[in-house]
């Protein structure tokens, strides 16, 4: 039973921990294969599924058609091919989603980990949190386009520019809801006596806050990041549909929605599939959130 | 104490498992005691030797999932509380058997008063109204002994000291008059002035009240003052039961006897030294098939590999009232 | 408590005049003008009279001292003079929308209780959905039910308000015929009958926004749940041989409740502030259908004003919520 | 004893730690929490001073006082030549590796988070830039040290039960091979086998690496065991600091005195004729000390003076240090 | 008889905000205000003039008109009254001049009295507008919904400055028309009630009427077409497939006003190369290097199939056209030749301009320099399937072509500090549509001379948005201007039709629009009407039984 020359274990990599216990979180499997579906086909679809080339006059033809072996999602009103568009569209909703929620994320653990531990910090962090607030979005992300759109696209080119100026625009109005959760329960944190413990032996302040504070809000900023994404995916479709998005020629899951709000009663399945593809999105993000939380914290790990 | 007094509390062969990703913890094997009426009977034990597991387990306060009891008996009076299902257990709880936890500061609910938690058993389990059972509130704090019992009843637990949250949990424990009382090491988280409080006050109840007490704790010195019995525990075990001058005087079990040299004295010689025992407490990650203590044992031999000692009684009386101990091993001699 | 109070509301004076600068300052910066609305037609030398008779030529400074000035002294004034007959800022020009030339503060009024109405119905219902959803989810973690609840919960977010608003007129409206999809502000409730028809004309914009609101809240009180259901003083509560009902509906939901309670006062300013989308696509004329007309025509008294009260409520909540947690922590006491 | 002995390791000096409480509208300071009041004692190189006092007397807060874990209101903390109370940051934590401690709560010190072996070897990753390889050995020296299962490298504070968790935090202390470890009622949660082991250790490394200990402790019969002399403390002050076999013997102040016989004995027979002191009453509150003695409150043999003067601290024996008027007036004092 | 046929239920898409159509430009305003407001004349869907509150249309013929074209006199009915029951005066009209002229008061309709001299009220019933010089087109004052009379009374103290501070008037005006305004929420709903003393006692039909704005085009269309919760809906511009579904409702029917609405794409004549200096970046001084060449501009407009565009868009809403003057009969050019898609056309113009895909990339080149086209537009959903559409074609011909899409309220927005206005026109080609707003349009064909390109210097105020400059054009202007026989303008604007169009292709119409309102069956009397308000008739509207 007891073996006190035991072999030396090396230490098991938590990593590998990590990992078995997310595998055995049934809904986390299921959302990291959901997800991981979705991103491989946005990634290779559009090589696999090429859509026939169809002349105008052609296209017009075949439009507003359901789903077939020819298009296996239908056509849209102008008849181009749903499929190919949705797989192209997901490609810009999916990277708006996840790197804007990332950077929100980012930003406001960032801000509340710093307005928690460091006091004077807080007062300062908590009142910019107050005034983005309560600013209203709409102007700020006008502005932000108007002074920010041709600098970037001159710099990078409209798309990347355009994908860049979102990204950051969705992410800098976004991070204050995630960085009061975390300044919340830094406060809480930093007074546990395994923080003072750490300062006790001289830890920094950057390693405590790595080691010991950050791992302890992973759980509140995981519902934040599931939020994170299905807003970002949304917020980006109504910054199209203001004309702050992309070029309109570039689809994506948000704007296909709102394109096919119009011809909801006609041909239903024309917002079913963005509708879906954006749900299923934000579904699978949200096991994934839930596992990762159950697998970083040992506690239910050991269940 | 009458000898032939029926038991209170009769457990016999509890099994409790813990299921977790590195396999079952098998943290309770085949324990059985029983409890007379009016009787304390001490429980001491290494940390970790499944005292609060056991005792948790008797009235389903486990988490389940992970842990899960596997086998035995609980008979309370002539019920068996493994068997009367959730329903008949909250009856149980807090009315015939009340329980006292270590920590008192998380142990109280932050958000409600003092009173208002001492309140709920009564009228859950004795059927008063508001004012009956503030009558009786007012009445269980003054007997633990807190002052201003009338006023108190209205703070928060925050409000209190230690102490006092403490004597709140055993004012909640005995507000029903419980056949049994099971304090799970109900002083380890206060000082010795405050404990000395304790004991005397849990003294004194016993005396007023007549109720039987299951004591958890680590301190011998505790037990020795306070316990009519004593029964030791090692790796999911009991190891040892006898009255407790009997144990003092007399220990059987290895680990009883090392367990006992081990304790610093306030008054008595003071060694260079403590006696320690060597080694470390077992991983109890399957059923076991030897003496848990074997490998600390000084006096462990073939047999012990080959054979968990089943308990045996010293002398003449039947196991689990007198002087008991589960070892290969004697004094005298095998 | 009170002077932690009143020290917050010092404190907050200076942020908010901030906030109102930045406020008017973006909504200045920002692309469009106020004459976007007027026909082509309308020749070059017209629209620059128009914009000369809004005063929107004006430099940006004269026009936030202005506003400041109309604010803070002419607004509140009209009204005490409105209560009590005087007549101290007569005659002074309050703040006017530049779309309708009707005074802010007016429309405000008109479309208060509307919002009021139907937005907060709509956060109530949402509450009384979630709560419930998110304690049994809590409780039975990982059932069936919860699966079901993180599901819906899931797809309150994710379903923008303009498609589940749209999919609720399409079933409740035109394939069922049981509700109206366009709200009537004229109806005043006087007999059954016509509260029977606020009651139907509410249904489909409360509903949409329940779902929204409902998803949120959920969310919070399951998480909330699960942080106090491994607390020690829940297994005393269950040692005490509490039915498992009041464990979790007494002690266990007590405690929970203290953040969600101020999550949900800070979701409140979200009421005053209207659901842009949904009030716009029910024909609600709330706060949030006036403020994205107001964007959509550049009427920048509306927006910055309406803004600036946002601003305001957001503050205000923030130290309700604060006070809050205190009144329903024992253990927070402000000094 | 103070002045004839070679230089002490570590040198307190009227230290004092008060909290303030804030209050009012700007947050003025309202009062203090005098958590430590005034308290001198010198810790001789390789001796073990031990700290006995109620609950929330201050011993926790003098020990974490004289890491800097709180900054001091006043007084000097000289811990091998150095004025830790005034040391910038970077020299403090220079400093971190020569002083050490061991924490009250076994749970809460650790984090959750963090496998055993990454807790133990965290003081080695900040001070040391030894290879992975090398801190794993350091790791399990230190983990047989304190006698913990090798196999337990990967679990996690949660898999342990009490006790063991208190020997990785005494193993966390030792990682660095300090001179100084205060440590913080180290074996309060540890059964007897254990705390035997423990406090065998701590000697022993006591003895090999000459460590010095300030021992707070609760346990008066350990304290006896393992401490050269104690320090009593009552509400933020030292009532007695004797020489262990002095004070054992024949305790002076009557706060020892009852604090002594409240110790329960391992011994059945005389645990039953044993007389006790047993005292009524809770300490009062350090916001608000009485005035006088700090101990007249509960003292059973108190007098009128104690309730207008504060005794000080003086020397009414050959090295004994009392704070009492009962002892009359004398000539030496502390410090 | 009046009163008698119950409420009758309006929605707009946009709500009104205010009722005075002076101080607003929405159409939606101006539209609700003609319900309550009415002017002298009015205007028949035909675009025929027809009397309101005058006894008849003056002319020359009956000596309304002086000789000279340099003053026309209206004579009010007898006995008109204003829904408050005072007496209808001409002093009213001379108010309402002044109103409107006032240089404070920002009055939008001021093009209305451009010219005009003088208004005098000759006697209590009889109204003289003086110009200040021969008028070829008199019929603009006091014609038409944009610029109907207001009460002396009501508005006297709102003149000038105070103008927008008279809330109350300006959202409850009194009027003379069929219905008055009993109830006003900003930007939500108008309630309005049958005026009693209407000059028509048998009108109108209704007792009450109410206007309930908010929400878009689609709901409003459902709430007449499919829920039949209002009679009429306004403006329900949606795609032909929805239109369809909604019409198998059986609730209603969508009617469609053809006014002179044109969908177009307008060229840029100059350089908006981003990398010019800003004040030469779009101006006349830098000619644009691929549009300035007609071939091109030819060739793009043949790659167009218009009747796809409409197919796609508008449904029964639209016709192709090729003319930025589509009506009314007489005044549109007969100009189709554009109607047709040719692809291979197009492509040889290029070829013969120089434009040839050299590297075989499918992007024709030039001197080293792509073929590429900037093409924006407001943000719309019908705006975007075409330029998906017309970037399709485009990139058969060898164009590479970039899409924006911007904000309206940007867009139109005319804010010179921001990039993205039509004005600016930092892009090859924008497309959008604008009308005239008068059969006549000799204000609108006035768009295209030199003197109205937007530059740095007009603070980029202008109409003229490709700064299209010929001095042929201006002159041919000129003479419109001072032509008064009716046939002879006709002949001039087709001519000045066709210099912007067929001949230069600055401007390449795409799609003759028609407003498109839906209104249910049980509401009888409807006359869409595309030259004045659509509730121009709304005293005539019924209940159908
Ligand atoms: N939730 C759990 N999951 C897994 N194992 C557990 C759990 N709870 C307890 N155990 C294991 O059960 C055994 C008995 O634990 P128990 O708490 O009864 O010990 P104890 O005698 O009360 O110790 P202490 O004196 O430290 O309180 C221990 O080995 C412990 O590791
Ligand atoms: N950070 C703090 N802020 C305010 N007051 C404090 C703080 N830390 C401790 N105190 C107060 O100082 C006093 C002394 O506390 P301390 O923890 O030192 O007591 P202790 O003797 O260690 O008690 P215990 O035996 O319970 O650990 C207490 O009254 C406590 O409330
Ligand atoms: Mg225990
Ligand atoms: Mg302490």
């Amino acid at each position: 039973m007891t073996d006190a020359s035991a072999a030396r274990s090396k230490p098991a990599s938590p990593l590998r921990d990590i990992w078995s216990q997310f595998r055995s979180h049934k809904g986390a499997v299921f959302g990291l294969c959901v997800l991981g579906f979705l991103i491989v086909a946005v990634l290779i679809g559009p090589w696999l599924w090429v859509p026939e080339k169809l002349t105008v006059a052609q296209a017009i033809k075949l439009k507003n058609q359901g789903p077939s072996f020819r298009f296996p999602l239908g056509t849209d009103q102008l008849g181009r091919d749903m499929l190919g568009r949705m797989l192209l569209a997901g490609r810009i909703s999916l990277a708006v989603g996840m790197v804007a929620m990332t950077i929100a994320i980012v930003f406001g653990t960032l801000i509340g980990i710093l307005a928690g531990y460091f006091r004077r910090l807080d007062g300062p962090l908590m009142r910019l949190a107050d005034m983005f607030l309560a600013l209203p979005l709409i102007p700020l992300l006008l502005v932000m386009v108007m002074l920010f759109r041709d600098r970037i696209a001159s710099l990078i080119g409209p798309e990347l520019g355009a994908f860049t100026l979102i990204v950051c625009a969705i992410g800098i109005t976004s991070w204050m809801a995630t960085s009061r959760i975390v300044r919340g329960e830094v406060l809480t944190l930093k007074e546990r006596e395994y923080v003072i413990a750490a300062r006790s032996i001289g830890v920094r302040p950057k390693r405590i806050i790595l080691r010991h504070i950050l791992p302890n809000v992973v759980s509140p900023v995981m519902v934040a990041a599931t939020l994170g994404v299905a807003d970002a995916i949304i917020t980006e479709s109504v910054l199209s549909f203001l004309g702050l998005g992309f070029p309109p020629d570039f689809p994506t899951w948000g704007r296909l929605l709102y394109d096919g709000l119009q011809y909801m009663q006609v041909y239903p399945e024309r917002v079913v599939w963005p509708g879906l593809a954006i749900s299923l999105t934000v579904l699978s993000v949200n096991y994934i959130g839930d596992g990762l939380r159950d697998a970083l914290d040992p506690r239910i790990r050991g269940r | 104490m009458p000898d032939g007094a029926l038991p209170v509390l009769d457990v016999r062969g509890l099994k409790t498992v813990f299921r977790t990703r590195g396999g079952e913890v098998h943290a309770v094997n085949s324990v059985s005691f029983m409890l007379r009426p009016g009787e304390l009977l001490g429980v001491v034990g290494e940390s970790g030797s499944g005292k609060s597991v056991t005792m948790m387990s008797l009235i389903g306060l486990l988490p389940s999932p992970p842990a899960e009891v596997r086998a035995g008996q609980v008979m309370l009076g002539d019920r068996d509380l493994l068997k009367i299902g959730p329903r008949a257990l909250q009856d149980v709880r807090g009315a015939k058997v009340g329980f006292v936890f270590q920590d008192p500061m998380t142990s109280l609910n932050p958000v409600f008063t003092v009173g208002s938690q001492i309140m709920e058993p009564l009228m859950r389990h004795m059927g008063m109204n508001r004012a009956e059972a503030r009558k009786r509130a007012t009445e269980l704090l003054a007997l633990v002994g807190i002052p201003d019992a009338q006023k108190r009843l209205k703070a928060y637990p925050h409000q209190f000291s230690g102490g006092m949250r403490q004597r709140v949990m055993i004012a909640i424990a005995l507000a029903c008059d419980p056949d049994v009382l099971i304090a799970d090491e109900p002083t380890t988280a206060l000082d010795v002035t405050i404990q000395a409080q304790i004991i005397e006050l849990v003294k004194d109840l016993r005396q007023k009240l007549g109720m039987a007490i299951i004591w958890i704790t680590h301190d011998l010195g505790v037990i020795a003052g306070i316990a009519d019995r004593v029964m030791v525990m090692y790796g999911g075990q009991v190891v040892e039961q006898a009255p407790v001058a009997e144990l003092f005087a007399d220990p059987r079990h290895p680990y009883t006897r090392a367990l006992l040299k081990t304790i610093p004295s306030l008054t008595g010689e003071r060694g260079a030294r403590l006696q320690v025992i060597e080694g470390q407490p077992p991983i109890m990650t399957a059923e076991p098939v030897a003496c848990p203590f074997r490998a600390r044992c000084a006096h462990a031999f073939a047999r012990c590999e080959a054979e968990n000692p089943q308990r045996r009684a010293v002398d003449d009386r039947p196991v689990g009232l007198g002087h008991d101990v589960a070892c290969h091993w004697s004094p005298e001699g095998v | 408590m009170l002077t932690f109070t009143l020290r917050r509301l010092l404190l907050a004076i200076p942020i908010l005049l901030v906030i109102s600068l930045v406020i008017f300052l973006l909504v200045d910066l920002a692309p469009g003008s106020p004459m976007a609305e007027i026909p082509l037609t309308v020749p070059p030398d017209v629209r620059q009279k128009m914009i000369e008779a809004l005063g929107a030529d004006q430099p940006v400074f004269v026009r936030y001292l202005l506003w400041l000035k109309q604010f803070f002294w002419i607004e509140p004034m009209t009204l005490y003079d409105g209560w009590f007959g005087t007549s101290i800022v007569e005659g002074q020009q309050r703040i006017l929308s530049w779309q309708s030339r009707s005074p802010v503060f007016t429309i405000i009024g008109q479309r208060l209780p509307q919002t009021l109405i139907v937005v907060g119905t709509a956060y109530l219902v949402g509450i009384m959905i979630a709560l419930p959803i998110g304690i049994y989810s809590a409780y039975r973690q990982y059932s069936f039910f919860d699966q079901v609840g993180t599901l819906f919960a899931m797809i309150g977010f994710s379903v923008p308000t303009f498609f589940s608003g749209t999919l609720l007129i399409i079933i409740f409206a035109v394939w069922l015929g049981w509700f109206p999809t366009k709200y009537d502000t004229m109806l005043e409730v006087t007999d059954w009958q016509s509260f029977l028809q606020q009651v139907k004309q509410m249904a489909l914009p409360v509903m949409t926004l329940g779902l929204a609101n409902a998803a949120t809240i959920s969310r919070y009180m399951r998480s909330s749940m699960l942080d106090n259901m491994t607390m020690d003083y829940v297994r005393t509560a269950r040692a005490k041989g509490m039915d498992e009902k009041v464990v979790v509906l007494r002690h266990v939901l007590r405690n929970s409740l203290i953040p969600v309670v101020t999550v949900i006062a800070l979701g409140i300013p979200s009421i005053f502030g209207g659901a842009i989308i949904t009030e716009n696509l029910f024909g609600v004329n709330g706060i949030g259908a006036a403020l994205i007309g107001a964007i959509h025509a550049n009427d920048l008294p509306m927006v910055q004003t309406l803004a600036f009260i946002f601003a305001v409520l957001i503050v205000l909540f923030n130290l309700i919520a604060d006070i809050l947690y205190g009144l329903l922590d024992p253990r927070i006491r402000y000094d | 004893m103070l002045d004839a002995s070679p230089l002490p390791l570590v040198r307190v000096r009227d230290l004092k730690m008060h909290f303030p409480i804030y209050a009012g509208l700007l947050r003025r300071r309202a009062g203090e929490v005098k958590a430590v009041d005034g308290v001198s004692f010198d810790i001789m190189p390789g001796e073990t001073l031990g700290l006995v006092g109620e609950s929330g007397c201050g011993k926790s807060t003098v020990g974490r006082a004289l890491l800097r874990l709180y900054t001091p209101t006043a007084g000097s903390v000289v811990i091998d030549g150095e004025d830790v109370a005034t040391l910038s940051p970077e020299a403090l934590r220079k400093k971190r590796p020569t002083m050490q401690m061991v924490f009250q709560d076994p749970q809460a010190s650790l984090n959750p988070r963090m496998t055993l072996a990454a807790i133990i070897s965290e003081p080695l990753d900040e001070h040391t830039d030894w290879s992975g390889e090398r801190k794993l050995d350091r790791v399990h020296e230190l983990m047989d040290q304190v006698g913990l299962n090798r196999a337990f490298a990967n679990r996690y504070p949660h898999e342990f039960s009490g006790g063991q968790r208190q020997r990785i935090g005494i193993a966390r202390a030792l990682a660095l091979n300090p001179k100084f470890i205060v440590c913080d009622e180290p074996i309060a949660a540890l059964d007897v086998s254990i705390q035997a082991q423990v406090v065998n250790l701590l000697e022993d490394l006591q003895e090999r690496l000459g460590l010095t200990y300030l021992f707070i402790s609760h346990d008066l019969s350990m304290v006896r065991h393992i401490a050269d002399r104690v320090a009593v403390m009552y509400l933020g002050q030292i009532a007695e600091l004797s020489p262990r076999d002095d004070l054992y013997a024949r305790p002076l102040h009557p706060y020892a005195q009852a604090l002594l016989s409240a110790v329960p004995e391992p011994d059945p027979v005389r645990e039953a004729t044993r007389k006790r002191i047993i005292l009524t009453g809770d300490v009062p509150s350090p916001a608000n000390p009485p005035a006088g003695c700090n101990f007249c409150t509960r003292c059973p043999k108190v007098f009128d003076r104690c309730r207008v003067e504060e005794p000080r601290l003086a020397e009414v024996e050959a090295g004994r240090f009392v704070a009492c008027h009962l002892y009359g007036d004398t000539n030496k004092t502390a410090g | 008889e009046r009163g008698t046929d119950g409420e009758v239920k309006l929605t707009f898409p946009q709500a009104v905000s205010i009722m005075n159509p002076y101080l607003t430009g929405g159409t939606k305003d101006i539209y609700a205000a003609s319900m309550v407001l009415e002017p002298l004349a009015g205007l028949t869907p035909e675009g025929v003039l027809i009397p309101k509150l005058v006894t008849e249309i003056p002319t020359k013929e009956n000596g309304g008109i002086s000789e000279d074209m340099t003053s026309i006199t209206w004579k009010l009915l007898p006995d008109l009254k204003w829904s408050d029951g005072t007496a209808v005066t001409a002093d009213d009209a001379v108010f309402t001049w002044q109103y409107c002229t006032d240089p404070a008061g920002g009055c939008s309709q001021a093009t209305k009295y451009e010219g005009v001299a003088s208004v005098e009220a000759v006697d209590a019933s009889t109204i003289k507008v003086t110009f200040s010089g021969p008028k070829a087109n008199p019929y603009t004052a006091f014609v038409s919904a944009l610029a109907p009379l207001l009460q002396k009374k009501q508005f006297e103290a709102c003149l000038g400055a105070a103008a927008p501070t008279c809330t109350d008037a300006n959202n409850m005006p009194v009027g003379t028309g069929p219905f008055m305004v009993t109830g006003f929420t900003v930007n939500d709903t108008v309630q309005m009630a049958a005026n009693p003393n209407y000059r028509d006692p048998a009108k109108p039909a209704f007792a009450t009427a109410v206007i309930k704005g908010g929400g878009d085009a689609e709901g409003s269309a459902r709430a007449v077409m499919e829920t039949g919760e209002f009679d009429y809906a306004w403006n329900t511009q949606i795609p032909p497939e929805t239109q369809e579904s909604m019409k198998a409702a059986g609730k209603g029917e969508f009617v469609v006003a053809f006014g002179t609405l044109v969908e177009r794409i307008e060229m840029n004549t100059t350089d908006p190369d981003p990398a010019l200096p800003e004040g030469e970046r779009a101006t006349a001084k830098h000619p644009h290097p691929i549009l300035s060449d007609i071939k091109v501009r030819t060739a793009l407009s043949k790659a167009i199939d218009r009747s796809i565009l409409v197919e796609v868009g508008y449904g029964a809403g639209g016709k192709p056209t090729c003319n930025v003057i589509p009506g009314p009969e007489g005044w549109a050019s007969d100009n189709e030749g554009c109607i047709a898609q040719d692809m291979e056309g197009a492509k040889a113009l290029l070829d013969e301009a120089g434009w040839k895909d050299s590297d075989g990339d499918g992007i024709r080149d030039k001197d080293g320099k792509k073929l590429h086209i900037l093409y924006q537009t407001t943000v719309n959903p019908i705006r975007q399937d075409f330029q998906a559409l017309i970037k399709d074609w485009w990139t058969e011909l060898g164009v590479d072509v970039e899409l924006k899409a911007i904000d309206p309220g940007v867009f139109f927005g005319g804010d010179p500090g921001s990039p993205d206005t039509f004005q600016k026109f930092y892009a090859d080609v924008e497309m959008y549509a604008n009308n005239s707003e008068s059969p006549d349009p000799e204000s609108y064909l006035g768009q295209y001379q030199c003197k109205n390109a937007p530059s740095p210097e007009t603070q980029w105020q202008g109409e003229n948005i490709n700064r299209f400059c010929t001095p042929e054009y201006d002159a041919l202007y000129a003479t419109l201007a001072t032509t008064t026989d009716i046939a002879a303008r006709q002949e001039i604007a087709k001519k000045l039709n066709d210099m912007v169009t067929k001949d230069s292709m600055i401007v390449v119409p795409l799609v003759h629009r028609g407003t498109l309102s839906a209104h249910s069956n049980s509401l009888g009397g409807v006359q869409i009407n595309a030259w004045d308000s659509e509730m121009w008739n709304a005293a005539d509207w019924f209940r159908v039984k």
